[in-house]
Order: structure tokens, then sequence, then C-alpha cells
């Protein structure tokens, strides 16, 4: 019964999408001819505007779109609420920049939004395309926060204007298998062997990287690190080289589209590890890997940048992203919806929108009220979230749920994984 | 000291996937004289030339002009020798001005662009295009075209012209104009006439200059098929 | 004798002192232009110039000599990588990084020139084999560390120094490339009035003419590679200097072959100021029509689809054809 | 490197191909007959993958029933791809009508990203994880009914090529348009058909991958370089050597995938593929003309 209602359900999404899709077409082609840029214009905003650079077509527009709903969510809040208080209840408003995935486009990017006068400019989902984009932003002397991108690089450059909430790869992928190790002590299992699959891009090569550095401090080996090509039509090679390992733990990183072809094959060749473990694994967090792959993905288990689930503000916006979206908030969209409340926060105590005064506000940032998986959140002299830490996920009921730490856990996990 | 034998091919035979389309050829061709080689369609003729002009490497056989054997040689280190075809399909540079694709010829000779130039310029005006010279080629009539071809041709000063099916594609009176223009080069020249057959890729008839070049209906029949028109 | 040959050379294209004076004026102009524009519009001129260098250079080969090209990101992604590599590991500057790199481009052109010329390959064969080495690189440059793998090269920022070619301003680099464009524009100009140029052109009309006219079509289809290899792998260089970052895809990507070839493609191929017109039109409609349709996503690349398809549907020489077209009508009629 | 694992990887390797194989054939008919480079072919396909997608969520259809609807849509989508934007410039330099199909790739990619939002889909079918096993080798049964698929496609279109005067008809234009027009056949009808079973060719390889592959707009880029590798090393228009290219491309990945790690695992195939171009362009299967 249930079964058949989740199918349903699934099905009625799909109908929606397809309707709106094609009704799209035709008001956008009445909009299109005014939806000109208003953004070159008005040199004195009314409003506190922040640019926002996401690659929002491009393969990765997905996740592009998803962090801009997030965004869009706590600019609306914020305004809902009555603005900047300490300047006069001002309005924020969000500008976009579509980087199309691309670095050199975000140059331009970067450029439009000072131009354009914004305030603070997040962004860019891909390291790569951070990377160059805070290097402009550092040029220009506009404050960036980093919403997701994980490179170490990002902060390790002396850059003055650049802050990161997330994670950062040296963050999540030793906390990943220290969460590991202190499960396994836990539920009293001798976990010793890894096998780490990860897309071969920036991303996945510095995690695993950093998990094979960090593996011996707790006991574990990785037996096999196997990369595969997001762009290859066929990971059936890779896999079985992660089941040929036979290790205790199978971890994964990767993009959703690839993440949900490593798991299909895993699935399929029967790898069967203790735990499915990923680590800043676009899929395993992702409410549509459930929704579209369905039972197989119980027990499957993700370290990654998380919303804090037994934080009341986490709650508000969980609600309110499911109302909005109607699905539960994706981790990407949580690091597009807190920093905008970081420069909130900063304003607020920047009292002035002047670039300068609101950098070294961020710096001496120090927010205890916020929806994340940790302490306060306070920046190091690089610009990084000195606090940030992940939290472990676990795929239980159909549903994401955190499950480790042990303070932020909102429900109790399963391990190992019961065959 | 010049060799006598001014272009001579020996035994050449050329097949292509086991078909034999050249089989032991030889003609022999004196400086100063026009060579008619006709025989029907398929006969080998265009292959022969191919063989000649490096566009073809013979199976066995010799081709030697001045002494020098050809076999082996690319195209254009041929025509740096003195032998240039024209074919039978003509392939003008389309997008090139009439000029422009005589110049192309003219280059053979030297690399200096007002020479090129003036001498294009004199070529053009030889073979009646320079109301034309400076339209793209794409522009030209058939018969203008096969002008051209003749044009590019003598641009690049050749000891020995090789014409493929000058005539193919025209109409009567378009042909008596190339004839005209093959008679006027031959004047300038100064040539002689002889025609040799071949048929089946095999030659079969090699017929006496003097007697045929009187006649102006066999210069016709045979330049309508294939001529080499050949200077010292 | 010679009474239809008109005074101007018809094959040298010499250009009168009233055209001369125009094309002065508005370089002049030019150079005043990045203290009046945003800088975000000097950006945008900037990847004008750098993409019409680079146009220029695939224009040589698949323009010009018409050996379609589908893989010069090849090129492009070896000048960026060989100067970034010696610049990082050690501390070479740009400028001299950039011979290499040039260096670099054309070894590897003539390679994979000799290769496919040798061997007779034309058209889309070409264009594929272009392509095939173009990914290979990409696929090498996404797996060896020591060219810093997936996660690419950042080239650290060390503050304005010419002989870094770094600067925190925008304009330098207007005028590194706005001159190395004119130098471009300028050698290409030059090479069309040579014999080279109008063997280029035969070779690309129709090769087995051109090689019974005397013309070594080999060699210049390698002279031709030489060149486009050499220009391209230069604007690799400025390009990674510039974004001071590279990575294998945004040098190897098969994107970047195509943002190369359809600039000249639409500008029209085989003319000196195709690629120029190309980058002209391209770069900022590509700019705008994001900004303009960002909310909708892929509307963008969807008008950039439609406006290559109606290009080479009707003008299928590009702009220049068009021009060109036009002005050879009306000679028809004034004369 | 026990004989299982070197079995089980050449038999993933050859499922695999198949399905290259069959992305191929379309892309070589249409190159055959016409001598258009298909950039697009691999939009084609996300099309195919999409119909059957849609079929799949709005119709509750069996993705491998749903090839009755791909089918006739990519055959139309094709001949009107043919009629409209490659018969006007059919005369135009191979470049040019490469440039134009990338266009309309573009175009296709985007404006499915405007309808139906760039998110990945996935169609799940009961039967998703059924193995077969032989000793240790394994096949999925979505894989073998891809292959067989792959097989039947190339099968149908073989002897429809071979068989029937359609077919006759398409081979004598492929060969010598101006030859075929004199005897009467009408050759811009034949372009159309072709391009249109070409079309459809791809559509049905789309509904082969859809089950086991992430469906979203930019697939088809995945799949388009490895079927012009494919295409190639069979010999361009030969729809047997497309299909065999297929498999030997599927298993180079699958054999380069065990001594090269991520990406370069496609690099024997890349090697394959120039030395092929190099050496012998018309192919393994090509008349060497």
């Amino acid at each position: 019964m249930a079964n058949t209602k989740k199918k349903r359900g699934n099905r009625g999404i799909s109908r929606r999408d397809f309707i709106k899709g094609t009704a799209a077409v035709g008001v956008a082609a009445a909009v299109g001819s005014i939806g000109f840029p208003n953004v070159l214009r008005g040199a004195a905003p009314p409003e506190i505007q922040i640019g926002n650079i996401l690659p929002l077509s491009g393969p990765l527009a997905y996740l592009g779109n998803q962090l801009k709903n997030g965004a869009v969510m706590a600019v609306n809040e914020i305004n809902k609420a009555g603005g900047i208080r300490s300047l006069g209840g001002a309005k924020l408003k969000l500008l976009d920049a579509d980087s199309e995935g691309k670095a050199d486009l975000s140059i331009s990017g970067v450029e439009r939004l000072d131009r354009a006068g914004a305030v603070a400019i997040m962004g860019c989902l891909q390291s790569a395309v951070t990377i160059v984009a805070t290097q402009v932003a550092e040029k220009y002397r506009v404050p960036f926060v980093v919403s997701v991108a994980v490179a170490d690089k990002i902060t390790e450059r002396g850059f003055k204007y650049t802050f990161r909430l997330q994670p950062r790869a040296a963050q999540m992928a030793p906390q990943t298998v220290k969460f590991i190790s202190d499960i396994a002590r836990q539920a009293g299992e001798k976990v010793k062997t890894i096998a780490y699959i990860h897309d071969n891009t920036a991303f996945g090569g510095s995690l695993s990287g950093l998990v094979v550095e960090t593996a011996p401090k707790y006991g574990m080996e990785v037996v096999a690190r196997v990369p595969y090509s997001p762009r290859s039509a066929d990971v059936t090679t890779e896999v079985r080289k992660i089941k040929a390992a036979g290790a205790d733990i199978v971890m994964a990183s990767g993009y959703f589209s690839d993440g949900v072809r490593v798991f299909r094959a895993m699935k399929g060749l029967r790898v069967r590890p203790k735990a499915f473990v990923g680590c800043g694994n676009g899929a395993y967090s992702d409410q549509n890997f459930v929704k579209e792959l369905g039972d197989m993905t119980e027990y499957v288990m993700d370290g990654n940048y998380q919303a804090n689930p037994n934080s009341p503000l986490a709650q508000k916006m969980f609600d309110h992203y499911q109302a909005l979206y109607g699905q539960k908030i994706p981790p990407s969209a949580v690091f597009a919806y807190e920093p905008v409340y970081v420069i909130a926060d900063a304003l607020e105590r920047a009292k002035s929108t002047d670039r300068e005064v609101l950098r070294n506000a961020l710096a001496r940032t120090n927010l205890k009220k916020h929806v994340l998986p940790q302490g306060p959140i306070v920046f190091d002299a690089t610009g990084q979230n000195k606090n940030a830490q992940i939290a472990l996920t676990q795929v239980l009921g159909g549903k994401i749920r955190v499950v480790w730490p042990e303070q932020y856990a909102e429900a109790k996990l399963v391990f190992p994984m019961p065959s | 000291m010049e060799s006598n034998r001014f272009l001579s091919v020996l035994n050449v035979s050329k097949s292509f996937r086991g078909l034999a389309a050249i089989s032991n050829v030889s003609l022999e061709l004196n400086p100063g004289e026009i060579l008619g080689l006709i025989g029907p369609n398929g006969a080998g003729k265009t292959t022969l030339f191919n063989l000649i002009t490096g566009f073809l490497r013979a199976d066995s056989g010799e081709i030697e002009f001045l002494g020098k054997n050809l076999v082996g040689l690319e195209p254009h280190q041929i025509c740096k020798m003195g032998i240039t075809r024209t074919f039978q399909i003509v392939k003008p540079f389309s997008h090139l001005s009439t000029l422009e694709n005589v110049a192309v010829g003219c280059y053979n000779r030297t690399a200096d662009l007002k020479e090129a130039e003036e001498k294009a310029w004199e070529i053009v005006q030889f073979v009646g295009l320079n109301k034309k010279a400076l339209d793209p080629a794409s522009s030209l009539t058939t018969p203008d075209r096969k002008r051209l071809e003749l044009a590019r041709a003598l641009a690049t000063v050749p000891r020995l012209l090789l014409l493929d099916e000058v005539m193919s594609g025209l109409n009567p009176t378009e042909e008596h104009e190339i004839i005209d223009l093959v008679r006027k080069i031959r004047e300038a020249m100064g040539l002689s006439d002889r025609i040799v057959v071949i048929h089946h890729g095999v030659c079969i008839a090699d017929g006496d200059p003097r007697t045929v070049g009187e006649d102006n209906s066999v210069i016709e029949a045979y330049l309508g098929k294939g001529a080499y028109l050949a200077k010292d | 004798m010679r009474e239809h040959q008109p005074q101007e050379s018809c094959l040298g294209r010499g250009l009168s002192w009233q055209k001369w004076l125009i094309i002065g004026l508005i370089v002049a102009a030019l150079h005043f232009l990045p203290w009046t524009f945003p800088p975000q519009y000097v950006h945008i001129m900037i990847m004008i110039f750098l993409f019409t260098i680079m146009g220029q250079g695939w224009n040589i080969l698949g323009g010009y000599a018409g050996q379609f090209s589908f893989g010069h990101s090849l090129f492009f992604g070896l000048g960026a990588y060989t100067s970034t590599l010696m610049f990082v590991h050690w501390g070479l500057s740009p400028w001299i990084g950039m011979v290499f790199s040039c260096f670099i481009g054309i070894m590897m052109g003539l390679f994979v020139g000799y290769l496919s010329f040798r061997f007779g390959l034309s058209g889309p064969f070409f264009a594929l084999i272009m392509l095939a080495f173009a990914e290979v690189f990409h696929m090498i440059s996404i797996s060896w560390k020591a060219v810093g793998a997936a996660l690419g090269l950042l080239i650290p920022l060390k503050g304005t120094s010419i002989a870094l070619m770094q600067f925190v301003d925008k304009k330098p680099f207007y005028f590194i490339t706005l001159w190395m464009m004119i130098g471009a524009l300028y050698l290409v100009w030059r090479m069309e009035k040579t014999r080279m140029g109008l063997y280029f052109l035969a070779v690309r009309e129709d090769n087995d003419a051109a090689e019974a006219l005397g013309v070594n079509t080999l060699k210049y289809k390698m002279v031709a590679m030489t060149l486009s290899a050499g220009l391209t792998s230069i604007g690799g260089t400025i390009y990674a200097q510039y974004l001071l970052y590279i990575d294998p895809d945004i040098t190897f990507g098969v994107m970047n072959s195509i943002e190369i070839l359809i600039r000249p493609i639409i500008g029209g191929p085989g003319t000196v100021l195709g690629p120029l017109l190309g980058s002209l039109v391209l770069t900022p409609l590509a700019e705008f029509t994001r900004l303009a349709f960002q909310s909708y996503g892929g509307v963008y690349l969807m008008i950039y689809g439609a406006i290559l398809v109606g290009v080479i549907m009707f003008l299928p020489d590009g702009i220049m054809g068009l021009a060109k077209r036009v002005f050879y009508k009306m000679r028809k009629e004034v004369g | 490197m026990s004989f299982t694992y070197i079995l089980q990887t050449l038999l993933d390797g050859l499922l695999m191909g198949g399905i290259y194989g069959l992305v191929a054939i379309g892309l070589t008919l249409i190159f055959g007959v016409m001598k258009v480079i298909n950039f697009a072919h691999g939009a084609l396909m996300m099309l195919g993958m999409y119909a059957t997608y849609w079929a799949f969520a709005l119709l509750h259809i069996d993705p491998y029933v749903s090839i009755v609807i791909t089918i006739p849509i990519l055959f139309l989508v094709g001949v009107c791809f043919q009629k409209f934007l490659i018969n006007p410039i059919i005369d135009a330099p191979e470049h040019n009508q490469l440039l134009l199909t990338l266009g309309v790739s573009l175009f296709l990619e985007n404006i499915v990203v405007f309808l139906w939002s760039p998110d990945y889909r996935v169609v799940k079918t009961p039967y998703e994880f059924v193995y077969f096993y032989i000793g240790d080798v394994s096949i999925s049964l979505l894989r073998l009914l891809a292959f067989c698929l792959a097989m039947l496609v190339a099968a149908v279109v073989y002897l429809v090529l071979t068989k029937t005067d359609l077919g006759k008809a398409i081979r004598a234009s492929s060969e010598e348009p101006s030859g075929a027009l004199l005897v009467g056949i009408n050759v811009r009808r034949i372009y159309w058909t072709t391009f249109g079973i070409g079309a459809a060719c791809a559509g049905v390889s789309g509904t082969a991958v859809a089950p086991f592959f992430p469906v979203y707009p930019t697939v088809g880029g995945i799949f388009v370089i490895t079927a012009f590798m494919v295409v190639v090393l069979g010999g361009m228009g030969s729809v047997i050597g497309a299909f065999i290219g297929g498999l030997i491309v599927g298993m180079a990945d699958s054999v380069g995938g065990l001594f090269f790690p991520g990406a370069m695992k496609n690099l024997l195939s890349f090697v394959i593929f120039i030395l092929i171009l190099l050496f012998r362009p018309t192919g393994l299967f090509g008349g060497s003309k």
C-alpha cells in the first residue's frame, strides 16, 4: 500500500514537471522580452545587493539551481523578518550570475556584480570556478562568502576577502574517517580496510587522497582507490575492482549522476561491505537519490556538510523549504542558505554597506545561532570556518537522517548494514 | 645535352583491386609535337595521365622525362620539371578570382608577386578571360572554366602539357572556341601532331604525325578525348 | 595590351592612404577605451581580442588552408600548460614561457599534421583526428599528478609585474591582447598577399589541382599548421596568465575547441577580418544573452545553437562572405 | 588477475559495446548515405531517453515497450531535421554540415534544460537488479536486454538494407547518388528516410540505456564521441562494421579499465581510433576506396 502511494506521488511530480516546463515556454516567450537586465542600471540601490554566482545552466545546472533556491529562501526570510535592522530595515536583494560551470565566465560575473554594487558575493559550487572567482573578488575587494566548494586551495592563498562556511576537503575527509572509526568502536565491529571509488575531478581526487593519508591514524587502510571518469558511459570495470578488494567499508565520492550510476553498479554486482559511506557524495545526501532508487539505498551513509536537525532554526528552514519546493532541503542548499545569514549578521554589526567595513565584520563573525552541526561560526585567519564539521547521515526508512556525531543525531544509526 | 627521348613511357601497368586499368603501355613523345591519345571511355587514358603526373604510382614499368625517372615523384615535383596537366572534370579554385587562379600557376616559376601578377594578366588576356579576370571562378560558364583550366596550366610554363578531355561537356560552338584556343597555343609553341590510340589499357595504334596533323576533323576528334601538347 | 588591368594591384590588395587612416584612427580610439569602459566591458574586450588571436590561429589552418580542425584546444591547452608549469616550477617569466609554449605547440602541430597529411587525411577525418588528439591530452592532463591532474594549476598572484605578466589592473592585459591581435591580423593580412597565402587557398579549394600546378601541398599544409598551432598556443599562455588558473576542462575540453573555431566560421573563414568580426558579434552576444536569460536555464545556449544553425544555413561564408557578395554585386552594377 | 575476472571484464565490455554499436549504426547510416557527420546524434539519443522516461513516468509504460513510442517520434524528428536543416545545405562543405549539427545539438540539449529542467531522472524497473550467474561471472538482465535490443535493431537495419527495395534504394543512393537518380530513385526521399531511420536508431539506443543510466539533458555527450570512434573503426557507412566496431570499443574500454585508472581507461580505444584513422581510414569493414 505504502509502496504504491509513494509511486503515485513520484509520478505526480513528474507530470507536474512536464506540464510546468512545457507551459513555461509560452510564459518565457512573453517575459523574455521584458526580462532584460536592469542589473546594469541604478547606482544607489534601495536594497542591499548580494551577488550569487552559480552554474545555472550547463551540466551542473541541477545543483546550481538547488543552491539558488536555498539562497533565495534565506533572503526572503530575512526580508520578511524586517531586513537589516541596524540599517533601517534595509532589504536584501539577490543578484544572479550564471557561470555555466566555466571559470572564465565567473570573472565577468564578479565584475558585473561588483559594478552593480553587490556588497558581497556568494558561490560557486565548483572548486575551479570558485578559485578564479575569489581571485577576482580579492582584486576588487569584494567580500566573497564561499557557499559550496571543497578544494583546500581556496582558503590557502592568504586572501583577505574570501570566507568559507563549508568544511574544506582537509576537514571533511579526516572527519569522515574519524567518524567511521568511532561508529565501528561503538558497535564493537572491526573495521580494517576501506575501498574508495571516486570521480577523477578535483573534488573526488582531493578527498580520497586525504582519506588515504588519515586512515592509518585510525588503524585502517585504503586497500583500493579507484578513480573513474564521470564522462565515461560504463563504470562496471571500476566497480569490479572495488568488489575484488572486498573491503570492510566502501567509500565513494562524486556528483549526483555518476554517484547514482556507481551505486547501481555496486548493488548490481553485489558489493557487500559493512557499510557504504560517501564522502561529500553528491548522491548519497540527496533525497532524490532515495526517491529514484528506492529501497536499495537503505542504510547508505554519507559524511557531508549538513544541517543540524536538532537546531530549532534548522527545523524552521526544513519546513519552509518543504513548503516551497516539496522536498527536504538538500545539504547544498543549506550551504547556500546559511551564508546569507552570515552576511546579514555581519551587516547588522557593520551598520554599513561599505565593503571594507563589512569584510572586517565578517572576519569577526561569531555566530552562535545557526543551522549547522557545529559550534559557533568563526572564521580563522585564512577565512575558513574554524569549527566547520561534517555530519554522518544514513538512509533510514527512506529518509536521510543525521546519525553522527551523537549530539546532532536525529536517529539511531545502524551499523553494520544488515544483509 | 638533352636526350632525344623527351618523354618515354615503358611497359607501364596499373591495376585497381586486381583489375588492370593499364597494362604494358609504352609510348614515346618527341619534342615539339602534339600527341593525341584517343580511345573509348574507360580505356585508361586518365589513368595514364595520372601515372605520368604522379597522382598514381605505377605497379610496374618506367616513365622518363628528359632522361629523369618520374616514378615515385610527387605531382608538384613533376610539375616543377615541366609537365602540367589539366583535369577532365575541371577543378577551378572556386572562391578565388580568375586572375588568382592563374596566378597560382604563375607562382610555379616565380615567388615574386609583381612578376606573377603581370604574367597572370598576360595569360588571362591570351585565353580571352580578361573581362572576367576579377570575378570569382565559381561564376564562370563551363567553356570559360575550360579556358581557365588551360590558362592555369599554361601559367606554370610547361614543357609538356597534358590535356585531359578538354572538350567534354561542351556544345559544338563552345568546342570550336576551345579548339581555336588550342590552335593558338600550338601556333605560339610551334607544334606538330601525332596520334596514339589506347583501348582497354593497351596501345593499339601509333599514328603518323604529319598526315593527321593537316586534318582538322581529326584534331577535333582527338582533342575531344585527350591530347598531349609538347614543346621543347 | 592590358587595358583592363586597374591601377591598383589585384593580387596584392594594397590599401589606400584613406583606409590606413581609418584603421589608424580606430586603433588609436581603442587605446582610450579602457579608461571610459567599466571593467566588465574591458573584460569582454580582452576576451574579444584573445579569441580573435586564437580564432586567427584556427583560421590560418581551417579557413585559409582548408584543413578543418576540430581540436584546436590541443594547442590552446599545450600553450597554457607549458608556460604555467614553467612558471610554477621554475619561476620562468611567462614571456619566455610563451616562446616555449609556441615551440611545444608547433612541435605537436607538426607531429599531428605530418601523421594526418602524410596519410592523406582530410575533411571530417582530419577533424576527428584532431578531436582525438585533444581528447587524449585531456585524459592525460586529468590523470597526471605532475600537471595538477583534475585539480588544475593555480598561478600564484605576485602582484603587478610586467616581467611576470601579472597585473592587478585589467588595462595591461587589454593592451597586450590588443597588440597581439593587431599583430595576428597584420601577419595574416601580409600572408594573404604572398605566394604562400595564395597557395593556402589553392590547397583549400582543390588539393589535386594545386598539386598539378606545382604546389607542394604537404609542405604548405605543414606551414599552415605551424603558424596555426603557434598562434593558438600563444593565446593559451595569455589566457592562463589572465585567469591565473587552468584545469583540463577549460584548456583541452571539446567546448573550448568549438569556442575557438566558431568565431572565424561565423565571421568568415579564410578572411583576415573574419575572426575579429566573429568575436565582435559572438562574445558580447554570449555575455548579454546570458545576462538577459539567466533565470531561464538553457535559453542562452539555445540561442547560441540557433545562431550557429542560422549562420551555416544562410551565411555559409560568414559575415565577410555576405559583405563580399554585396560588394561584388555593387561592382557589377557600377562597372 | 584471475581468469574469471578477465572473462567478466570482457563480457561487461561486450554488453556495453552492443549499446555503442547501436548508437553508431544510426550515425554510420547517415554518414554512409549523406556524408554528413551528425554531431547531434547524442542529442537525438537523449531525446530517446526522455521519450522513454516520460512514457514511463506519465503513462506507466515499461521502458522496453516504449520503443513503440520512441521510434516514431525520433523518426519524425530525424525526417524534419533532414528536410528543413540538412537538405538545404547538402552540397555545402562537410565542416559546415558538421557545425550545423553541432548547433542543433546545442539547441536540443538546452531546450530540454528549459522545458524539463536539468534534473537527473531515473527510470526504475522492478527487474533492475536481476542478475544471471554463470559460475562466478554475472550478467545484468538490463544490460543483456539492452544488448539484445541492439542486436535486434542491427539485424533489422541490416535486413532492411539488404533485402528490401527501400534498402536497395538506400544503398544505391549511398554509392552513386546521380546513378540512383537516373534509375528513378527519389534520392531526396531516400535521404530523409535514412535520416529518420538513423535518428530512430539513436532513439532506441536511448531507450536501451534509460533503465540503467540517469536521464539528463547533456547525457548524449557521453556517447557521441565514442560513437564517432566506433563509426570510423567499423568503416563509415558499414552497419555490420558499426556493430562490431561497437563491440571492439566496448571491450577496449573495459580492458583499458583494468590497466589505466579513471579517464585514462579510454586511452586504449583512442589509440586504436587514431591508428585506424591513419592506416585504414576506411575502417575495418569499409571497402578500400
